[in-house]
């Protein structure tokens, strides 16, 4: 085979990889639907609009970053919205004893990656089934959560906080919590896809053995990316309390789902190694765009529930039918021409 | 792995096999002796502080609370048998109770028997379609049982719109039902032990069972010893869909007030359950009897934390402490079990 | 596997702490109380206008409801007086809300009816504060804000519609509560969630009453909580049965824990021995009435509430009223009403049912 | 002692997987009460030959034929119904279940009612025990029995399921001298009940004194089928290897140089006990010996992929940490696996990433990695190995095993390693790329690398090494310079017996 025609071919085999590929596909679904939403959906557009979206997938957002890593390495994190929970009671509860907030924020963080590291412990030095552990833990920091601050809600949070959470850029009408979630989300998308972090990340999901004959150290990779979990859970967790000014332990209760739900729907898989993360951003923005727009045009929630039940469900089935069909195209392919 | 060095001490080993082998089954066993264990102590310490505790009333509650927690833990404990998981039991449980519901409201007359036939068959038709798309669609069934948690719940709050049904709607033979006793035991209890009996009898006496636990054991050795893995995989969610929507019409007839959103959440405590009681997540191993005693223990530490007055807010945080305490402890007993079968290997004779 | 995650971890993590000593150190920080002073920002739209008592009620008003949650009956009730008011006032109206009775869901409620450009949202807050800014939002759009049900902060709604006065509600449980346990023994108190605006005024007032001299026999020995929840107040009434042998009375300000409670009782040994009474539906509690687990309990007309919410809406919308003290509009069939203080405008005494009265309602 | 008609004939049965044909054309009979063995050198297709009769794979073209019909064996409950039984190497036990369920699944004695008869049951694999000689407690979970004790579990499923056909894949592989002793004659009693015995062997000696009949094969194709004791075992050898030796296998000569790679007292028991060489700079040396003998424990324990008890490694004067890749990297220690698909290759990764994955932080500038370094470099070494691919951005799973081969070498040669350790590094690939394999190494070695080969092919061992190590049961045994090396040494050494040529 010539240069020339390899790389032909090689074109070829790229375009018709890339159309089966889920992570172009829910990316041109999200355009798709966005694009039907503005221009049925009276008031999807409005900048107004735009500013409740992004507030309403702030804290899906941000926890759906470290989660596509951890999902990629094979592992799966479901504590998540607890810690969220759990670091939002803490902070109601050191503002009530009259901590001063600059010091609450970090704590709350702090917590938040300790969180994720006794998951990480569980996981990695024990060497337990994530799933069953971070149920456990589900359960254990939500009611924990609740220990700490009962079923009461603390508010008054400093109003250049909360101003700040729900509020715009200077003479835009860009949220500023949007600033948080595109400086993270470059950040993951770096480590994910432009480090060997990153690149370790992928190969310890696809095969944790061959990644260790080639160095990689997977029980430290996934400990701390439990950790990033956790810390990345509690910085939503404060910012949840500031954008409703309200510190409740029930906050993001049922969270968990909608965040594996997005990125499974981004393209992850859930077996490890395969995804990528503007897949997962689409899958979010996909979610809660919908959700918005079935909102406005008076569709109740239930529908929405459906909605993501099914995507989540054709997410992962429809990628195992492509390659179904792909593979029995390329095995009749190999049968009549021996490659090499 | 390589074989172990031929042993000298095998002579001395031989004659004491029958011991070994009680104490081993002692080991195995351990496993639910150290749920019994915890539930005496807790009762202890509850009735101590509070004798009423151990009112007949009050053992009725807690055995009622247990029997729809522990119908759900039973198709729960199947499902993960066969290394799986189901997490739709509560939304299919929403379902089949408001299905139930809307039925007996509109037929009076509808036999109790008949209402536990169609929860069971609404919940075993999704269980079906989880095992299929498990099955067929080669998803994981983490995946699946998610993405069902969503719709089935939509599903009824699209159906139930928002309306709520009554006790005073439901007819008083089915309201009966859900306190009613026989010899004092009441009949969502004798459900729930039949559930639990059959089901245990079946996992532990019929190759049938002992398939699901081959299945989760290795799915590779299953394949090549020939079991149909595709049919027990869509048998066993059908399993865990008819009992959740039995748990269904149980929980209809015990709170009376069922609107869409029964159940919500449920699946957390059955998965707590199950695990509490032994049944190991990848499967292969643990017991339909040791997911009710996590049921039931379950249930216990509720109605003991009211009792003592324990806030209320401690149990969620208990029941996520003991998964990890039951999963790590099955780490550690394996790992002990496993060293203490390593010893023990076969010897010519 | 073996690796040092202490020393590891320890380095971040102590970064963390040692910045956030850091920035505690210099600045003293923003504390809770050195925050308590500051205004809310609420806007003054309500100062500023001035009320027209004679401008005629605008038609085609786009009123919405939002409810602390859909699929709760109570609920259904109330929102259904909305909707015949409504209609009376020729406006459209829509009901709109989450499933479960969660404050952050509201808020997207909320956000959803500003984009939709309606003219009055009246709502039931779960949470007085975490609506608040969304609901401010609305108000800058131009939209009225009727509170009912479950009120949010004052600072940002324009008017509260009040089932009763806090005291009248208060009072009349005590009197209840002291006729059904004989005038001393001990009782209880089956609540909603402990941070229900409500519920919690209503206690309050009851403890008050409760210290009287005349009281003084009767013993409130505890108050639970149920969440709103059937099942979860089940179970409380089940625990608080257990916990206090000498129980006389459960007293439940709430229609979903006082139909959980009788039907709890009415089913167990308990039945006559313990007696419930508190707020509630008639068809909810018809039964409970009728087998004698109930004797007496009260309730004013929910739909009433949500019929005089519109009009209230309707009348600030108009511009009869501003929401100030003293204002006056009147709301169809209910007659004339006056605001009060802070907003407020009271629906009117409750109603008690017994086993001879209840068959004449239906709701 | 054979009977007249076959129970089985395998009749011209050829397979095909991708590009790589595993077997063409191979015919050879069985018959009742004999036992048979197949032998070959690893690749020679006795595994595909064995997945053929088990139901896993299907022949492209052939039949078998059971009592003279044509059978279709398309499931492994085919087989099973047809009553052939298959013993792997790594036996497939339920490790949850008893010894006896294990026995009996799928044919448990049923009591009252359908239900499973226990008592029975445990009767039943006690009198099987019984009859195999062998006390294994049937109450007690397959977890934790050691493999031997698997495989007498194996043979007592096939004796309860009363199969005519007895497939054993190498089951002694991972035996000692005693293990061995039991299940031989554990097969013996089953051929002496009328069930045909195919054994598979890379050891002589068990050959001789198990079987009647030998069949061999060589590269996928039959060689030739005679009474055992008609064929020597030097002519069984020749047979196997039966290649022209030298041209394939150019070895430069180059003169050591310095000690790089020194073990002293390597130690993981029961794998490996007290292991102790050294290789040079431009050396090959080699690590012979049994499948299961502990060469590739040993290697793995070295770069640290696995633990060791005691002992060092010291690479170029710097002892290594022990059980960390990273440190025996850093130190410059490569290493290509033993198993291309699970430790070689991250198979679902494309050609690039698995090239640099090793050297994913040398690659990055400040820490990032843009993908145009990786892809610059994986083209490069890609290239020089003269590898074929599509893209490099494919998946490394859709290449051929030879090409496979030549990713993981890539990766590897790109750390530039002044000890490289190669496992078994022409299994499972073409001629072809055999040669070039071969090649490159001779000139890695003559570039001053010291390189360390485990191979279970003689010829390979022969043809390139300096020095043959050889291991035997966890020990080194033997270790012979170019001059004294010959394939009967070696393989004498590896089995434990004097040579006699």
């Amino acid at each position: 085979m010539s240069a020339e025609t390899a790389v032909a071919e090689s074109r070829t085999a790229g375009l018709t990889a890339r159309l089966a590929n889920w992570n172009v596909a829910i990316i041109a679904v999200t355009v798709v639907v966005l694009i039907i939403a503005a221009a049925t959906v009276d008031n999807f557009g409005t900048s107004q609009n735009f500013g409740f979206l992004v507030l309403d997938l702030l804290p899906i957002a941000l926890v759906a970053l470290p989660m596509t890593l951890v999902i990629v390495t094979g592992e799966i994190d479901l504590s998540v919205a607890s810690t969220l929970g759990l670091s939002s009671a803490v902070m109601g509860s050191l503002w009530n004893s009259n901590q001063p907030i600059e010091t609450i924020i970090p704590l709350c963080l702090l917590l938040g990656a300790v969180l994720g590291a006794v998951n990480g412990f569980f996981v990695t030095v024990l060497g337990l089934p994530s799933l069953a552990v971070t149920i456990g833990t589900l359960a254990l920091y939500r009611g924990l959560a609740f220990v700490v601050l009962g079923d009461g809600a603390v508010a008054d949070f400093p109003a250049v906080y909360t101003d700040w959470v729900t509020g715009n850029i200077a003479g835009t009408s860009i949220p500023n919590v949007l600033l948080i979630i595109a400086i993270l989300a470059v950040v993951f998308g770096v480590v994910l896809h432009a480090t060997p972090v990153g690149r370790a990340v992928f190969a310890v999901g696809a095969s944790e053995q061959a990644a260790r004959f080639a160095g990689v150290r997977p029980g430290r990779l996934k400990f701390w990316l439990y950790v990033v979990s956790g810390l990345v859970a509690g910085l939503a967790g404060v910012l949840w309390t500031l954008r409703y000014s309200s510190a409740r332990a029930d906050n993001g209760a049922g969270l968990e789902l909608a965040v594996v739900a997005a990125v499974l729907l981004g393209g992850v898989s859930i077996f490890g190694g395969k995804g990528a993360l503007p897949g997962v951003i689409a899958g979010v923005l996909l979610l809660a765009s919908l959700q918005n727009a079935l909102r406005l045009s008076d569709v109740s929630n239930e529908a929405l529930n459906v909605v993501t039940g099914v995507l989540l469900i054709v997410s992962v089935l429809a990628p195992n039918l492509a390659n179904a069909v792909r593979g029995s195209v390329q095995r009749r392919r190999h049968r009549t021409t021996k490659p090499l | 792995m390589t074989a172990a060095p031929a042993r000298a001490d095998s002579a001395v080993e031989l004659p004491t096999a029958v011991t070994r082998r009680s104490s081993l089954d002692l080991v195995l066993r351990a496993r639910e002796l150290g749920i019994v264990l915890a539930l005496a102590a807790l009762v202890a310490v509850t009735a101590i502080s509070n004798p009423r505790f151990l009112s007949g009333q009050s053992i009725r509650d807690i055995l009622l609370g247990t029997a729809i927690l522990a119908v759900l833990a039973v198709g729960q404990a199947v499902v993960v048998i066969t290394r799986n998981i189901d997490l739709s039991v509560g939304s299919v449980l929403g379902l089949s109770a408001f299905t139930v519901g809307t039925l007996l409201r509109d037929n009076p007359g509808l036999p109790v028997v008949v209402a536990l036939l169609i929860g069971a068959a609404v919940g075993g038709a999704c269980g079906a379609v989880n095992g299929v798309l498990v099955r067929y669609g080669n998803v994981p069934a983490l995946v699946v049982t998610l993405g069902t948690l969503y719709v089935v719940r939509g599903i009824t709050y699209f159906w139930a719109g928002g309306q709520q049904i009554n006790a005073d709607e439901l007819p008083a033979g089915f309201l009966d039902f859900g306190n009613a006793t026989f010899l004092g035991i009441p009949y969502l209890v004798l459900i729930a032990l039949l559930v639990l009996v059959i089901t245990g009898v079946v996992l532990r006496n019929y190759r049938l069972g002992r398939e699901l636990y081959a299945m989760g054991s290795s799915p590779q050795a299953a394949r090549l010893a020939g079991i149909s893995v595709g049919r027990r995989t869509i048998g066993a969610f059908g399993v865990s869909g008819a009992l959740a929507g039995l748990a269904g019409v149980l929980f209809a007839a015990r709170f009376g007030t069922i609107d869409a959103a029964a159940g919500t959440g449920y699946e957390l405590n059955v998965v707590a359950a199950v695990v509490v009681g032994g049944v190991a997540v990848f499967g292969g191993s643990g017991s339909v009897w040791g997911a009710a005693l996590g049921a039931l223990l379950l249930t216990t530490i509720g109605s003991s934390l009211a009792v003592l007055e324990i806030n209320q807010f401690w149990q969620q945080a208990i029941v996520g402490g003991l998964i990890l305490l039951a999963i790590g402890a099955d780490r550690l007993v394996a790992a002990r079990v496993a060293a203490s079968l390593k010893k023990r290997g076969s010897h010519v004779s | 596997m073996s690796f040092r995650f202490s020393r590891r971890l320890a380095v971040p993590l102590s970064t963390v702490a040692v910045v956030s000593l850091a920035l505690t150190a210099c600045g003293g920080g923003t504390t809770k109380s050195s925050t308590a002073g500051e205004a809310t920002d609420a806007p003054s739209s309500t100062g500023s206008a001035k009320a027209d008592p004679n401008a005629p009620l605008k038609e085609g008003l786009k009123i919405a409801y939002l409810p602390k949650q859909l699929n709760n009956p109570y609920t259904d009730v109330e929102v259904g007086g909305g909707k015949v008011a409504v209609g009376e006032l020729k406006g459209e109206y829509k009901l709109v809300g989450p499933n479960d009775a969660s404050a952050s869901s509201q808020v997207s409620y909320i956000n959803t009816l500003i984009q939709q450009q309606q003219d009055v949202i009246v709502v039931a807050a779960n949470d007085p504060n975490a609506v608040c800014p969304s609901l401010n939002q609305a108000r800058k759009a131009g939209i009225k804000v009727v509170a009912f049900d479950s009120d949010a902060s004052k600072s940002c709604r324009d008017a509260f519609i009040n089932q009763a006065t806090t005291q009248g509600i208060g009072e009349s449980l005590v009197k209840m509560a002291s006729e059904l346990a004989g005038g001393s023994g001990e009782i209880a108190v089956l609540s909603a969630t402990p941070n229900a605006t409500n519920q919690n005024s209503w206690i309050a007032v009851m403890k008050t009453e409760l210290a009287k001299p005349e009281n003084a026999k009767l013993k409130l020995v505890k108050v639970a909580y149920g969440n709103d929840d059937d099942q979860k107040s089940f179970t409380e009434a089940q625990g608080l049965l257990q916990s206090y042998p000498n129980l006389k009375v459960i007293v439940s300000p709430t229609t979903v824990g006082i139909a959980a409670a009788s039907r709890y009782v009415s089913a167990s040994a308990y039945k006559g021995k313990v007696a419930i009474t508190g707020l509630g539906l008639p068809n909810q509690m018809r039964q409970y009435v009728k087998d004698g687990t109930v004797k007496k309990f009260a309730l004013w007309n929910p739909a009433d509430i949500g019929y005089l919410a519109a009009y209230a809406g309707a009348a600030l919308k108009s511009g009869q009223i501003t929401g100030a003290e003293g204002e006056k509009f009147k709301a169809g069939k209910l007659g004339d009403y006056t605001v009060g203080a802070d907003g407020e405008i009271v629906l009117g005494p409750p109603t008690e049912f017994t086993a001879a009265n209840i068959d004449q309602f239906n709701f | 002692m054979p009977t007249e008609a076959p129970v089985l004939r395998v009749r011209a049965v050829s397979k095909s997987f991708g590009a790589v044909a595993a077997v063409q054309g191979v015919s050879f009979d069985l018959y009742g009460g004999e036992a048979h063995a197949l032998v070959g050198e690893n690749g020679a297709g006795k595994s595909t030959i064995v997945k053929m009769l088990a139901g896993v794979h299907r022949p492209d073209a052939g039949t078998l034929e059971l009592d003279g019909v044509p059978i279709e064996l398309n499931t492994p409950a085919d087989a099973k119904a047809a009553g052939i039984a298959v013993i792997y190497q790594e036996p497939t036990l339920f490790p949850d279940l008893s010894v006896a369920e294990n026995i009996a699944m799928g044919r448990q004695p049923l009591g009252r009612f359908k239900t499973i008869d226990r008592t029975a049951m445990i009767e039943q694999a006690e009198q099987l025990f019984t009859r195999l000689g062998v006390s294994i407690e049937p109450s007690r979970p397959a977890r934790g029995l050691s493999i031997a004790d698997q495989q007498l579990v194996e043979i007592a499923k096939a004796l309860s399921a009363d199969a005519r056909v007895v497939v054993m894949d190498e089951p002694t592989a991972a035996l000692t001298g005693v293990e061995v002793e039991r299940l031989f004659a554990v097969a013996r009693s089953l051929r002496d009940h009328g069930a045909a015995l195919v054994f598979i062997s890379h050891r002589f000696e068990e050959v001789t004194a198990l079987c009647e009949r030998v069949t061999i094969m060589r590269d996928g194709r039959h060689v030739s089928t005679d009474l055992v004791s008609e064929v020597s075992v030097d002519e069984m050898v020749r047979r196997m290897v039966g290649r022209e030796l030298g041209a394939l296998f150019p070895k430069q000569e180059v003169t050591p140089g310095a000690v790089v790679l020194s073990v002293a007292g390597l130690t993981r028991d029961p794998v490996f006990v007290d292991v102790s060489f050294e290789v040079r700079a431009g050396e090959i040396v080699a690590l012979a010996g049994l499948v299961g003998s502990g060469r590739s424990e040993v290697v793995q324990s070295i770069f640290g992929v696995d633990p060791r008890d005691a002992g060092t490694v010291t690479v170029a004067g710097k002892t290594l940490k022990p059980a960390s890749p990273r440190a025996a990297m850093a130190a410059g220690v490569a290493l290509v696996p033993e198993d291309r698909r699970q430790q070689g290759l991250v198979m679902e990764l494309s050609i690039e990433r698995n090239v640099t994955l090793p050297r994913s932080r040398a690659l990055s500038q400040l820490g990032f990695l843009t993908g145009s370094n990786e892809r610059r470099s994986a083209k490069e070494w890609t290239q020089r190995l003269k590898t074929k691919y599509g893209r490099l951005q494919d998946e490394v799973g859709t290449l051929s095993g030879g090409n496979q081969q030549k990713v993981v070498l890539a990766k590897w040669l790109a750390t530039a390693p002044k000890v490289l350790i190669v496992d078994e590094p022409t299994r499972g690939i073409d001629v072809g790329t055999k040669a070039e394999v071969h090649r490159l190494m001779s000139s890695l070695a003559a570039e001053g690398v010291a390189v360390l080969m485990v191979s279970s092919e003689l010829p390979e061992v022969l043809g390139m090494a300096d020095r043959v190590l050889v291991m035997r049961e966890g020990r080194l045994v033997a270790e012979l310079d170019r001059e004294r090396a010959t394939e009967e040494s070696v393989m004498f050494a590896a089995m434990g017996q004097e040579a006699t040529v």
